[in-house]
């Protein structure tokens, strides 16, 4: 582990760093677009702005994050050394240039497009190049964590790969077929017309290609959470596993069903025909069924550890559990966070009902709370939890962390609740500015500044989050060595390879990927549909 | 634990948290699922009733799309 | 370990076969009924046949499975004929200034200046104006979508690669600021206006069109440095509609809604090297 | 510890998280049952009009071009709309539609991808260049609702919104060209 703490710190600390400023500039676009900040930026700041928080959070916190975690789950769940460190460095160091590289123009006002590529508005070509950079580098830890699994499997035959990577490797799979799609829009489409190579782009294709990367992503930066509440939250509760099998499956039907499901991003958009979008409706159906069976898993894991410590009855277990443990804690609150964004989820897949909120507050609404809510909060756990290991201190208390996990789900819940009931009214995305003298938006005027209250209390949340880990940093305290990973009630002894591996997986994904999206996106080559200018903002 | 058993999340078990004691394991088991079974059930009923609700009273009155 | 455990190979095979059959069996659920049950029914409801209804489901045929299509109308006049086809913006990127400074300064000298500053208050500076923009208001006058007594003629004779060599040559004169001024000159009121707009009339901010670089409508013009009373004429004539060759009356609409003093305010403002 | 009482908890375990796996399964069957049923009897879809249209050149002729943008309606008595979404506003600005009537919706854009809907109902769709957005609806109340553009075209995007103006059908009387505009107010 020794040399490994590094690189994983690293890691970590760029992720954090961003976030930490992605925060502050959410903050301030909510500010600007309430009542109270009327008159305040211009288009071009509060652009520039989105631009920044959506890439900071969307592509640095979590992939920089997943990158450290997997190295730390490579090398203390598999108990080997990491093998090509020097690699990892070097995806590490082509992660941070690319940041860099991105950033740039966003703060020159030469990429204020968001987040998402969308031509033909186009921005710098640095941006693109910079992200390309990024996901290069991601791409190079993907391919150490299949090295990594692949010389533990050797060294191990028959044995069944312990689950926390089991869950890595899945992300690592996923990962890559998520950014295929991504990557073909980049390179195929929109760095030629942003280098100036072309003057026209093909927009209904771009779409295509994007929600291809568009829902998988958010399953990519959901595992880590996910590995945390299957191998280290049933342990920190004092309980086990109720079943390492369903860990197992719900890897994989993410890697399946996170998949072939993007077009539901498309429901409203015209390329593409009703049954292709039913035929994803459907397959995005089936994709509750990871989320619910962990919901159900990790429960009856709770149960057993709230039951070992004397809690009775249906309901008794609960109160027994030790909350004031920060795993414990964080999982308990991600999962009702988790529950509201799964509904706000459920209306937005309900094919013609998409029509009700799509890009409206309820969309920000629900991805807020899945990213934010469930994944986010359990990357703080999962950072309290290893820090001790990483650092080789110890958290002087245990209050300062709960406080900063309970204020996250506050401002969470603040910040969102208000805007469901917006989207439904239908206040919609992504403007600088609403005019508050109409008759139908001035009504939502105070609801707009109770979610910036939310967004206020989350800032908080994210200071005292980096403050008591730089306080460990430097804390007195030597950590207690512990253990981290939890057992299952049953340990498995020998699994089925399709439980050990991916190859039936791997192509079972390739036959969906092929009905799902096949036709799709070979109708615009079939007939070519009309292209549109490039719009450069640069 | 014996060293036979492989540890369902890690490969070392030192890096094991677990000081479950195997009898009241087994004791708490008999009754286990039930409790996740209600929290989690109620939490699915709650969904669909939601959705429901929502797509018949708000989707619905607002005029059929298509 | 457990002797009797059985070899992975062995009890792999249901998990092959199942999963198999579960993925596929998804699918083609989803197939018959996205694909070919509810376009059917729907169709069949509105007299669409069965062919066409599950053509349009899988997005072959134009049109909802559900409805009958609309008829299209009868082709009107355009207000302009430029189009931007790949191969005119590809004629404009390859341009070359060096070509467009002989016409330049065969023709054009006489009012808009060697270097793009205009001779007179009638005649716009095109000092550092984008090609495209100058290459669209050229063409408008070659097809008459714009009219100007001076203009007509010569961009007549002009042909479409010299239209564009000019505009590139303009677009590559630096602007010089000779007009300069600090934002505390300006009303702020109209610079409100500018980096704003105004949501109450739906008046977007002029800098998100006006500004180099902010990704509006391709054909827009830069605006600093521009002489005021042909811009205060322009916005009068747009809001009067006599100048009507901006497509679909994006500056129609807004010019109607300015009041003169905001017009004048405006043009003033834009007189300055302001970006 | 032997294998045996393990090996009861293994298939007790795997049989209640099939039981769960089934409960998982009535949700999914909730949710896809009330989408296919509204969809075979009161012919709800997403707007998936697969109808290319160049952006280059929609304001040369055509129905998209200036003159014929607005609400018409045809000899069989049916309400169209056709508008443009175009950096930063929507043309026409104001829309007429008459209530509890079939109305037709067409948008298309000449520029960058812009997306709409109208606050208070189930009109919402992606304007993407290439294409033409349809949608089919009904409005039920009557009044003036918004038509912002919802998603990001550029700088200007904040101030891009219409109006539409939804008239008691009585009210709603075509002139000789079959044409209904806004009434002044």
């Amino acid at each position: 582990m020794r040399n490994a703490e590094r690189l994983c710190l690293a890691h970590f600390w760029v992720a954090f760093a961003a976030f930490l400023a992605a925060a502050f500039l959410g903050v301030w676009q909510m500010w600007v677009r309430s009542p109270l900040g009327a008159d305040i930026g211009t288009p071009g700041q509060y652009f520039a702005s989105v631009t920044a928080h959506g890439v900071s959070m969307a592509y640095v916190l979590t992939t920089l994050f997943i990158m450290g975690f997997g190295y730390f789950v490579a090398v203390t769940a598999l108990n080997r050394p990491l093998p090509g460190k020097p690699w990892a460095w070097a995806a590490f160091w082509m992660a941070v240039i690319g940041v860099v590289m991105a950033l740039v123009p966003i703060v020159l006002g030469q990429a204020s497009v968001l987040y998402t590529f969308y031509p033909p508005l186009t921005a710098s070509p640095w941006f693109y190049l910079g992200l390309v950079l990024v996901v290069a580098g991601s791409w190079i830890w993907c391919v150490l964590m299949l090295v990594a699994m692949r010389g533990w499997k050797r060294e191990n035959p028959g044995q069944p790969v312990p689950l926390a990577m089991f869950g890595t490797v899945a992300n690592a799979l996923l990962w890559l077929w998520t950014t295929a799609g991504v990557a073909a829009e980049l390179l195929f489409q929109v760095i030629p017309a942003s280098l100036g190579l072309v003057q026209t782009v093909d927009a209904g294709l771009a779409r295509t290609l994007f929600s291809w990367t568009l829902h998988a992503i958010v399953y990519f930066w959901l595992i880590p959470a996910y590995i945390a509440f299957y191998t280290i939250v049933p342990g920190a509760a004092g309980g086990r596993l109720y079943s390492d099998t369903m860990g197992r499956l719900t890897f994989i039907l993410f890697l399946l069903y996170s998949l072939p499901v993007g077009m539901h991003h498309l429901l409203m958009d015209p390329e593409h025909g009703n049954g292709w979008k039913f035929i994803q409706v459907l397959l995005t159906a089936f994709v509750a069924a990871p989320t619910l069976l962990t919901i159900f898993t990790i429960t009856a894991s709770l149960e057993i550890a709230g039951r070992l410590r004397g809690g009775r009855g249906v309901f008794g277990w609960i109160a027994a559990l030790p909350w004031e443990r920060p795993a414990v804690l964080a999982t308990g609150l991600a999962f009702v966070m988790l529950g509201f964004g799964g509904f706000g989820g459920l209306i937005n897949m309900a094919y013609g009902m998409n029509a009700l909120v799509h890009n409206t507050s309820w969309v920000t609404a629900h991805f807020h709370l899945i990213f934010g809510g469930s994944a986010v909060i359990m990357y703080f756990a999962i950072a309290y939890e290893i820090w001790p290991r990483l650092t080789g201190r110890e958290h002087a208390s245990l209050a300062t962390l709960r406080l900063q996990l309970w204020l996250w789900f506050i401002g969470m819940m603040v910040m969102t609740l208000p805007w469901h009931w917006l989207g439904l009214q239908g206040q919609w995305r992504r403007v600088a500015n609403f005019n508050y003298a109409d008759p139908i938006i001035a009504g939502w005027g105070p609801l707009v500044i109770v979610s910036l209250a939310g967004g206020l209390v989350l800032l908080a949340s994210a200071l005292l989050f980096v403050r008591n880990l730089t306080v460990l940093h430097n804390s007195p305290l030597p950590a207690v060595q512990r253990p981290l990973y939890s057992l299952a009630v049953d340990p498995p002894r020998r699994v089925p390879a399709a439980l050990n591996g991916f190859g039936l997986w791997n192509a079972l994904v390739l036959a969906l990927m092929l009905l799902a999206y096949g036709y799709p996106i070979a109708q615009f080559i079939i007939t070519p549909s009309p292209t549109a200018m490039v719009h450069r903002t640069y | 634990m014996s060293d036979t058993d492989h540890p369902s999340a890690a490969a070392s078990p030192s890096d094991i948290a677990d000081d479950v004691d195997e009898a009241a394991l087994a004791r708490v088991l008999r009754v286990v699922p039930l409790g996740a079974a209600v929290v989690a059930g109620t939490t699915v009923a709650l969904l669909v009733i939601g959705y429901l609700a929502i797509y018949l009273l708000i989707f619905l009155p607002r005029g059929a799309v298509g | 370990m457990a002797p009797s455990a059985p070899d992975p190979d062995v009890l792999d095979r249901p998990w092959r076969i199942w999963a198999t059959i579960a993925v596929f069996g998804i699918v083609l659920s989803g197939i018959l009924l996205g694909v070919l049950i509810i376009p059917v029914v729907q169709g069949h409801r509105e007299g669409i046949d069965a062919y066409t209804a599950i053509c349009r489901a899988l997005g072959i045929l134009p049109g909802s499975p559900a409805r009958q299509q609309v008829p299209d109308r009868t082709p009107p006049t355009p207000v302009s004929q430029v189009v931007w086809t790949p191969h005119l913006l590809q004629i404009l990127a390859d341009a070359n200034p060096e070509r467009g400074r002989a016409k330049v300064q065969e023709v054009c000298v006489a009012c808009h200046g060697e270097q793009g500053v205009s001779v007179a208050p009638e005649y716009p500076n095109l000092a550092g104006q984008s090609g495209a923009a100058i290459y669209k208001q050229l063409s408008d006058y070659r097809s008459g979508s714009r009219a100007n007594p001076l203009m007509t003629g010569i961009a007549k004779a002009l042909d479409e690669a010299t239209l564009a060599d000019v505009a590139a040559y303009y677009a590559a004169q630096p602007m010089r600021n000779p007009n300069p001024a600090t934002l505390a000159d300006a009303p702020a009121s109209i610079v409100h206006l500018v980096e704003l707009g105004d949501p109450s009339r739906n008046i977007p901010p002029c800098a998100a069109c006006h500004r180099a670089g902010a990704g509006g409508p391709i054909e827009t013009p830069v605006l600093a440095e521009q002489v005021k009373e042909y811009l205060v004429l322009q916005l009068k004539m747009y809001a009067a509609g006599e100048r009507r060759n901006d497509v679909y009356g994006r500056m129609r609409t807004i010019a109607a809604k300015l009041s003169p003093s905001e017009i004048d305010g405006l043009a003033t403002y834009y007189r300055a090297g302001f970006r | 510890m032997t294998d045996q009482p393990a090996a009861t908890h293994e298939r007790r375990i795997l049989g209640t998280e099939l039981l769960w796996a089934f409960g998982v399964g009535v949700l999914v069957a909730a949710v896809l049952g009330m989408i296919v049923f509204t969809a075979l009897t009161i012919d709800i879809n997403p707007p998936s009009n697969v109808e290319r249209i160049d952006p280059k050149t929609l304001h040369l002729s055509g129905e998209f071009a200036e003159q014929n943008l607005g609400t018409t309606v045809g000899a069989d008595g049916r309400v169209t709309v056709r508008a443009i979404a175009t950096q930063f506003m929507f043309v026409p600005h104001c829309i007429a539609v008459p209530q509890e009537r079939l109305v037709t919706l067409r948008f298309t854009t000449p520029d960058v991808i812009h997306g709409l809907l109208i606050t208070g109902t189930n009109v919402n769709t992606m304007v993407v260049p290439g294409f033409v957005a349809q949608v089919y609806t009904t409005f039920t109340r009557t009044g003036d609702l918004l038509m912002p553009c919802h998603e990001y075209c550029g700088l200007g995007h904040s101030d891009m919104w219409a109006t539409v103006q939804v008239m008691p059908d009585s009210d709603f009387k075509p002139d000789r060209d079959g044409r209904v505009s806004c009434a002044q107010r």
